[in-house]
């Protein structure tokens, strides 16, 4: 048990968790402004792949991870201005036209992969490690939490400015007003196709940015589908989270932390199946969904088209 | 001003118009009218709901629309509001030719709507209510808005917590918040649509004070109502749409003139055509409310008792208090109360859609507290719900199939679970006929009815297959006053003709006193007291109501 | 039966043509047909189009591959037979989807069906086959795998009946904790001990379920279109399927009519998930014979779409669901024929996808609020306007 | 080969199909082969398990002066109807080329008649003329492996990285620890798995493989397929751990040494498909096709180590003798088909 406090143990777990609940995070966080916003966001997942794929190429030839991550965001949200035209626009089904994005999304980007660098497999840099003064040298989990790339910081950030924008701001007061109750803001006289492709676009932005993150950070390459339904469990979270940045981050970081913890765990020499080490996570859900018997509250009007004057 | 309206309304319509901008009371506003639309059309696949409308409406003054289910009243202000675009025809402001495009444009014209269907978000607070849409800066300036409101509330006189999450406070409350919203931005048109079809005696009193303000202050008001007497009381100008078109329209000097009886007959006559006469008897049409005589002697069985029932309250709920009552065969027990005081737990606890912690239900003297909701249906309890859209009726399925919704698989209906649609068809076409059901068909997509012609079916389905026992929740809100006075007709039919006791729970006052035998009124989720009717006894009522001491 | 579910289909399409008559004012009923059938094929050439300019972006001759596509999987004698056999779990997929769907409940967790079901059958299978007529296994071994699909659905249902948890999260959930204990059966007791790769004992090939004569294609695409019609009969035609539909539509009609919600919903979930284990059964006792750890067909995700197109209507759901067999059969070979990935096929499926809601949407459709019913959405977003 | 580790069984197991008339016709002898046809599942350029699988094929048929006709990319979950669409293409001797294909592909052979070469299936593989199993003996490369491993650790602790459950990466690890353990008796081993089908998870390998360098391994065994890119890119780029001023990596399968940037590809132990593949058609046109397991070991060299620079000279030689040692029986490479295996092994 001692083994459970070692430093490659806990450097497993904190890093590794991080490392995998970054993109979850930033998907989550974009799915959760998305759902507050009235859009239900299934194609999440094409979108990180988009960002993934585009993250990466843009990183491979720019030399510069910034420009990658940027471009990333840029391609998820361009992917989602789909959404924005035939989901908000013209009031199609947002749960047809998300399955058809990931589907094609995810066909596109391994066509493209393999056309590119099918026989090359160029890898990435790695991100440099920014330490935090002072807290990087707290023994043991001060390297693996506060030596990371600067674009877990902004992550980070991005969950306050997040948090800030959805409680104390005229936007963030539209956002939530038109997944209530979109005739009510329309009737106030906000636009609420414009709001609810602000919420969209930042969705995509968002979910592009996290496949971004995945395969430039993550990864340091682009492997087709290397989401690996990472998508669905944004949006598990971002419904959990019930539209709370915080509680968002709480889970992606949980989330994350559970896919470490198999490693962690073989690190030390302790041998679970790995079958059952990733039901945990889930299982874990299902238990504090009984055990609270909570509704994880969803908007009023998710995934409801709005149409001024139609009844 | 021309359409093809009868003559005699048409030159008296002339006749009006042309004392343009010699108005009574406008003193502060400026000369013309503050909104008109002139030769307004708009249609919808199947109907033309507003044909060549043309109307002005004036700084200071209240303007009441009148107009059956379906005249086309809310579309002529959607159209206004920016929810709408006519399909021909011109809107002027301050007298300049403008398109309302959208809501925001309407706001910005100085236009202010409160909608026929409630506009706050539930889950948000008062606050955040008010401030929706006032977007000038990134921040919510929420100092600004308490002081706002602050201001409102003073002015109005109504006193709200702004952090209240809207779906606590009562219904007229809501309706304050959402005229409050309507100013908010600093409106010079206020447009109420059929504010008061859920709201108390109290709460329209307080709600015509607050009306009569504004006018004063010089704001044109265009007030929308199903009800004569408020249209009377209230309305500087009053104007009647029927079938899309104006079909008649008194400025001040007549409305100001003639006396309220010739008035009413005027606008019923306008409303209802020629064969209005029959209407003539109703309470509401007579002048003042005087309640109908109790009927003694009714010394039937009780059917339906309730013994110290009890009813959890849910959040933002009231629940209902250890209620006895006793509901005699033939006889209609009124229960009034200012919505939101547990009315609807009483019916649902009674129907059997929510559960009771303490007391027991009775019907013909078997306890039926254990019984579903289903069971009780079979055993002559029948719920007609105040919520005809949301659980009344399944809009996407037929006429036909609504009007069993409550029998599905029952014969002679279904025979071994398959579906016999001859028997079906048969008592749906029935059932239309003797409900007077406006609908094309019986395969008719139930949604697509009108409010009134909704309620019908729903009347229909309950009081068909032998009823012993109804429970009316609110059974003519919001519908017009021919379709009104024909449901009481019938709750009345039923329970002197055929014995059906009724539970009538209404927050229309006047309805009860129209109908009931005994009253009971409820308080915070209890039984304040329980009278009989008789003429005066509407104070005693309106006491009780306000939690004055418990009676009998 | 038989005779009410033709005049059934007969009406169905009716409807479907009075539906487009409608939404076309002013076309006569002559050509209505010709309407539908475009807006059926509108789309399917919109998105051959968009993948035709991408296909010449990449230097491939787009006739040759849609050639390809259709002259594999849809005129050569083996790729129809491909096409049919893949068809049968499609079929019964989407039967459970719309059972689901139409009774207002987000089964989600399909694949975690499935895969428990498919994990069962191949690890009981082996035995049984060897040890009981194979009629006799086929049954059992049916029924297993209908219990286990509707038995996993169990905790969700549970769940949503009593507490009114949310069940896109616990199907969601079920699913991935069904996946992992599938594999976790398969490594563990069911682990044939003689393969490299952990997987269950092989079914002997001629053991599979029964050909129909002539053809290598298993009874199991019977048993799906038997389903889908009864599917079909008993949501139009029964007490049964209109209460599934009332709750559908308006759950709190359905209270307030008594209908026992929690039951029906119970009943209703378990349902599809009996139809997600059916299909496990006949494509593991049709097709593989076995079932190795890991396996995950994914059915799951365009049958969502596929379903959502044809309305909830289980007849539409055939020529959908053919389709689409279509195109993935013969993409397989029109994409090695261009030297393409498979994955390029992805993306034909989801341009036809998107493409199908832009007709609906031209079609005027869209104006009676996209495909999802008012009590779907209603679950989606609990509370929620009433249409 | 040698199946001194399995007991090669009389080929009437019970897992073969019942009696056909057709099928049992193996003795005719002098069968031709006009068109190969290969399936893998993923693209044939992953300089792994594909590439090696194709390229193989290629050169057998290059060799034969046969056609080829090659489905790569085909997927794990429905090989049936693309074996199917070859056969219909005129290929008459297949590659089945993953170990999940097995089956299927088997069944093909028996409803087309045409042979196939399956891969993982053991004795369950071999049906008389139709269907010919073949299998690794990868462990003795793994055992190269660890030992040079243990020759390059300046930290005294090796790292293996395994993708997914499968048995021959349990086999290969249990190699790689005795390989080190007969160079270095105290090396640390650490072993940590990406998940139960991590193949192409490549950040999931890099997440996992930078684990096992913070855990002090400066010599990292992984095995993956597209999981290997994020297991090099870690390797590359992880803070070496102390002690140590570079990560070493040693992969599986196929040669990725062009791909190496940073000079940090050690070896790889590479699986060389072609003789096997020979050795199968050879058996064909003899009439002994699908009647015994044909195995990749060091012996017949079609399991070897990569010779890269950064390999000493004096290793290599050292190498090249425990190979020899290997073949002639003097040095015996456990068979650890069970991860829990290796696991005491590594405790030991
Ligand atoms: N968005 C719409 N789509 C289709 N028909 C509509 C729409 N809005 C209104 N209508 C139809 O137009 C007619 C006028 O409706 P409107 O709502 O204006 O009536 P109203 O006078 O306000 O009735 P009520 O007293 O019941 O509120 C009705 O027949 C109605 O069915
Ligand atoms: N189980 C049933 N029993 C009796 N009548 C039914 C049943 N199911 C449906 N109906 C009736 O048949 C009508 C037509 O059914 P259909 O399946 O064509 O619906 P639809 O028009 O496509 O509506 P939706 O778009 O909601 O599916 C329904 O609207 C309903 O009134
Ligand atoms: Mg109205
Ligand atoms: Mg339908």
């Amino acid at each position: 048990m001692s083994d459970m406090l070692t430093a490659a143990f806990l450097s497993a777990l904190i890093s590794g968790g991080i490392l995998a609940g970054m993109p979850l995070l930033f998907a989550s966080l974009g799915e959760t402004i998305s759902e507050r916003g009235g859009v239900l966001n299934i194609g999440l997942e094409g979108m990180m792949l988009m960002g993934g794929y585009t993250g990466f190429v843009v990183t491979l030839y720019s030399q510069s991870h910034w420009l990658g991550l940027l471009a990333g965001a840029g391609a998820g949200l361009i992917t989602a201005l789909l959404m924005v035209v035939f989901c908000v626009r013209l009031g199609l089904d947002q749960i047809v036209v998300g399955i058809a994005i990931l589907i094609a999304a995810g066909g596109f980007t391994s066509v493209l992969q393999r056309a590119q660098f099918g026989t090359t497999y160029p890898r990435l840099d790695a991100m440099s490690a920014v330490e935090i003064p002072l807290f990087a040298k707290i023994p043991v989990i001060g390297p693996s939490l506060f030596a990371q790339p600067a674009i877990v910081y902004v992550g980070f950030a991005l969950v306050a400015v997040l948090h800030w924008v959805l409680r104390s701001t005229n936007m963030g007061l539209n956002l939530r007003a038109a997944g209530e109750k979109p005739e009510a803001l329309d009737a106030a006289g906000v636009s609420v196709t414009a709001v609810r492709s602000i919420a969209a676009l930042s969705a995509g932005a968002f979910a592009g940015l996290g496949g971004a993150y995945m395969s430039i950070v993550g990864a340091g390459i682009f492997v087709p589908f290397m989401t690996h339904g990472a998508g669905f469990i944004g949006i598990v979270i971002a419904m959990l989270g019930r539209g709370r940045a915080l509680w968002v981050v709480i889970g992606s970081l949980l989330f994350g932390m559970s896919v470490s913890l198999t490693t962690a765990l073989q690190l030390v020499g302790i041998t679970v199946p790995i079958d059952v080490v990733n039901m945990l996570p889930f299982v874990a859900v299902l238990v504090v969904l009984v055990i609270f018997a909570r509704q994880a509250y969803l908007p009023a009007a998710l995934g409801l088209p709005y149409k001024r004057g139609i009844r | 001003m021309t359409n093809g309206t009868p003559t005699h309304i048409e030159t008296m319509t002339s006749d009006l118009l042309q004392a343009d901008g010699v108005r009574a009371g406008a003193t502060a506003g400026p000369i013309g009218p503050a909104v008109e639309v002139r030769e307004v059309s708009k249609a919808f696949p199947g109907v033309v709901a507003n044909d060549r409308v043309s109307l002005a409406f004036h700084h200071g003054e209240v303007h009441c629309v009148l107009g059956e289910n379906g005249a086309g009243k809310s579309t002529l202000m959607n159209i206004l509001s920016g929810m709408y675009k006519p399909d021909s025809g011109a809107v002027m402001v301050e007298g300049r030719e403008v398109t309302i495009d959208s809501p925001r444009r309407a706001i910005e014209l100085g236009i202010g709507t409160v909608y026929q269907h409630p506009t706050l978000i539930p889950v948000f607070t008062v606050l955040e209510n008010l401030m929706l849409g006032e977007g000038v800066g990134v921040r919510l300036d929420v100092e600004g808005g308490l002081r706002a409101l602050d201001r409102f509330a003073k002015t109005l006189g109504l006193e709200v917590d702004p952090h209240a999450p809207a779906s606590r406070l009562a219904l007229g409350q809501q309706q304050q918040i959402e005229i409050i919203k309507a100013l908010w931005s600093g409106s010079k048109v206020l447009i109420l649509d059929e504010p008061t079809s859920m709201l108390t005696p109290q709460g329209i009193e307080e709600l015509e004070k607050v009306i009569s303000q504004l006018r004063d202050e010089g704001l044109a008001v265009i007030f929308i109502t199903h009800k004569l007497h408020e249209a009377l009381d209230l309305g500087d100008t009053v104007s009647i749409l029927r079938g899309g078109r104006v079909v008649g329209s008194w400025g001040p000097d007549v409305v100001k003139t003639k006396s309220r009886s010739e008035m009413q007959a005027l606008i019923v006559g306008a409303m209802f055509g020629e064969g209005a006469g029959s209407l003539e008897d109703v309470a509401e049409v007579r002048d003042g409310v005087t309640g109908r005589a109790r009927r003694r002697g009714l010394p039937n069985e009780p059917v339906l008792e309730l013994v110290k029932v009890s009813v959890e309250a849910l959040r933002g709920e009231v629940g209902v208090h250890e209620v006895d009552l006793t509901l005699r065969r033939g006889e209609i027990l009124g229960v009034a109360g200012v919505d939101g005081n547990g009315q609807r737990e009483l019916a649902e606890v009674i129907a059997g859609q929510r559960s009771m912690v303490g007391g027991d239900i009775r019907l013909c003297g078997e306890s039926i507290a254990r019984a579903g909701v289903g069971r009780r249906q079979s055993l002559g309890l029948r719920y007609v719900t105040d919520d005809r859209i949301g659980e009344g009726t399944v809009g996407t399925l037929s006429v036909g199939l609504n009007l069993v919704l409550k029998r599905i698989g029952e014969e002679p209906f279904w025979r071994g679970g398959r579906i016999r649609e001859e028997a079906i068809d048969q008592a749906a076409c029935d059932l239309v006929e003797g409900f007077d059901i406006r609908t094309p068909g019986t395969e008719t997509r139930c949604g697509t009815l009108s409010g009134g012609n909704l309620q019908k079916v729903v009347l229909a389905r309950e009081l068909s297959f032998d009823p012993k026992v109804v429970v009316y929740n609110k059974p003519t809100y919001g519908l017009d006053l021919k379709t009104t006075l024909a449901v009481r007709d019938r709750i009345r039919d039923l329970a002197e003709s055929a014995g059906v006791a009724a539970l009538l729970i209404s927050t229309d006052l006047e309805e009860i006193l129209d109908l009931s035998d005994r009253i009971a009124v409820l308080f915070r989720g209890r039984i304040t007291g329980i009278v009989d009717n008789a003429p005066g006894v509407e104070r005693h009522v309106g006491e009780l109501m306000l939690g004055g001491d418990r009676g009998d | 039966m038989v005779a009410t579910v033709v005049t059934d289909v007969v009406s169905t399409s009716r409807a479907v043509v009075r539906g487009a008559s409608a939404a076309k004012a002013g076309t006569s009923a002559r050509w209505a047909w010709l309407w539908s059938l475009g807006q059926a094929i509108g789309p399917i050439l919109l998105a051959l189009l968009v993948s035709a300019a991408l296909l010449l972006a990449l230097g491939k001759n787009p006739l040759t591959f849609y050639r390809d596509i259709v002259s594999q999987g849809l005129f050569n004698k083996g790729g129809i037979q491909d096409t049919a056999i893949r068809m049968a779990p499609l079929l019964l997929m989407a039967s459970g989807l719309i059972v689901a769907f139409r009774a207002n409940i987000w089964n989600i967790g399909g694949d975690g069906q499935f895969l428990l079901a498919a994990a069962l059958v191949a690890g009981a299978g082996p035995p049984l086959i060897g040890a009981l007529p194979n009629a006799l296994a086929f049954v059992i071994l049916c029924v297993t795998a209908v219990v286990v699909g509707g038995g996993w659905t169990v905790v969700p249902a549970y769940l949503k009946a009593r507490y009114g948890l949310n069940e896109i999260i616990t199907s969601l959930m079920m699913t991935f904790v069904g996946v992992n204990f599938a594999n976790l059966l398969i490594k563990g007791p069911f682990r044939s001990t003689t393969t490299q790769v952990p997987q269950t004992d092989v079914i002997p090939f001629k053991e599979l379920l029964p050909r129909i004569p002539g053809t290598r294609i298993h009874v199991g695409l019977v048993l799906a279109l038997i389903a889908v019609f009864a599917v079909h009969y008993v949501m139009t035609r029964t007490a049964f399927g209109l209460k599934l539909r009332v709750l559908g539509a308006n759950p709190r009609a359905a209270a307030h009519a008594g209908l026992s919600i929690p039951r029906l919903t119970i009943v209703g979930f378990m349902l599809s998930g009996a139809f997600m284990g059916l299909a496990a059964a006949v494509e593991v006792l049709g097709v593989w014979g076995y079932v190795r750890a890991d396996w995950n067909p994914n059915f799951g995700l365009p049958l969502f779409a596929l379903v959502f197109l044809a309305r909830l209507n289980a007849l539409a759901v055939i020529p959908l669901v053919g389709f689409y067999a279509v195109i993935s059969m013969g993409g397989h070979f029109a994409a090695r024929q261009a030297a393409l990935p498979d994955d390029f096929m992805l993306m034909i499926v989801g341009l036809i996808l998107l493409f199908m809601t832009l007709t609906e949407y031209l079609a005027g459709r869209s104006e009676r609020g996209g495909y999802l019913s008012a009590g779907l959405k209603k679950a989606l977003g609990k509370g929620g306007g009433d249409e | 080969g040698d199946g001194e580790t399995t007991t090669t069984a009389a080929p009437d197991t019970t897992t073969t199909a019942a009696p056909d008339t057709t099928t049992t016709t193996a003795a005719a002898p002098e069968k031709e082969v006009t068109k190969i046809g290969v399936v893998v599942p993923e693209e044939g350029s992953d300089y792994g398990w594909n590439q090696e699988g194709v390229e193989s094929a290629q050169a057998l048929a290059d060799e034969l002066g046969v056609g080829i006709e090659v489905a790569d990319g085909a997927g794990y979950e429905d090989p049936g109807p693309v074996l199917r669409q070859l056969v219909d293409n005129g290929a008459d001797f297949l590659f089945a080329h993953a170990s999940g294909y097995a089956t299927q592909a088997m069944q093909v052979a028996e409803e087309t008649k045409v042979p196939v070469v399956v891969i993982g299936a053991f004795e369950g593989g071999l049906v008389p003329g139709l269907s010919q199993d073949l299998e690794t003996h990868a462990e003795e490369g793994s055992y190269l492996a660890g030992y040079l491993a243990a020759k390059m650790t300046k930290t005294k602790t090796l790292g293996i990285v395994i993708s997914a459950d499968d048995e021959n990466w349990t086999k290969m690890a249990g190699g790689f620890v005795a390989g080190a353990r007969s160079a270095m008796p105290d090396a640390k081993v650490i072993m940590a798995q990406i998940g139960q089908a991590g193949y192409a998870d490549a950040a999931g390998g890099k997440r996992v493989t930078e684990a096992v360098i913070a855990g002090g391994a400066d010599v990292v065994y992984g095995m993956g397929d597209g999981s290997s890119f994020g297991m090099i890119q870690a390797a590359e780029t992880a803070k070496p751990p102390a002690g140590a001023d570079k990560v070493w990596f040693i992969d599986v399968i196929g040669d990725k040494t062009s791909l190496d940037k940073k000079g940090v590809y050690l070896t790889s132990v590479w699986w060389d498909y072609l003789p096997l593949f020979k050795q199968a058609v050879q058996a064909y046109k003899d009439g002994t096709f699908g009647t015994e397991v044909f195995y990749m070991s060091v012996a017949n060299d079609s399991i070897k180590l990569i010779k890269t620079d950064h390999i000493p000279d004096e290793v290599w030689a050292e190498l090249e003798k425990i190979k020899a040692d290997i073949i002639s029986g003097a040095v015996e490479v456990p068979v650890l088909t069970d991860k829990a295996a290796v696991e005491a092994l590594i405790k030991q």
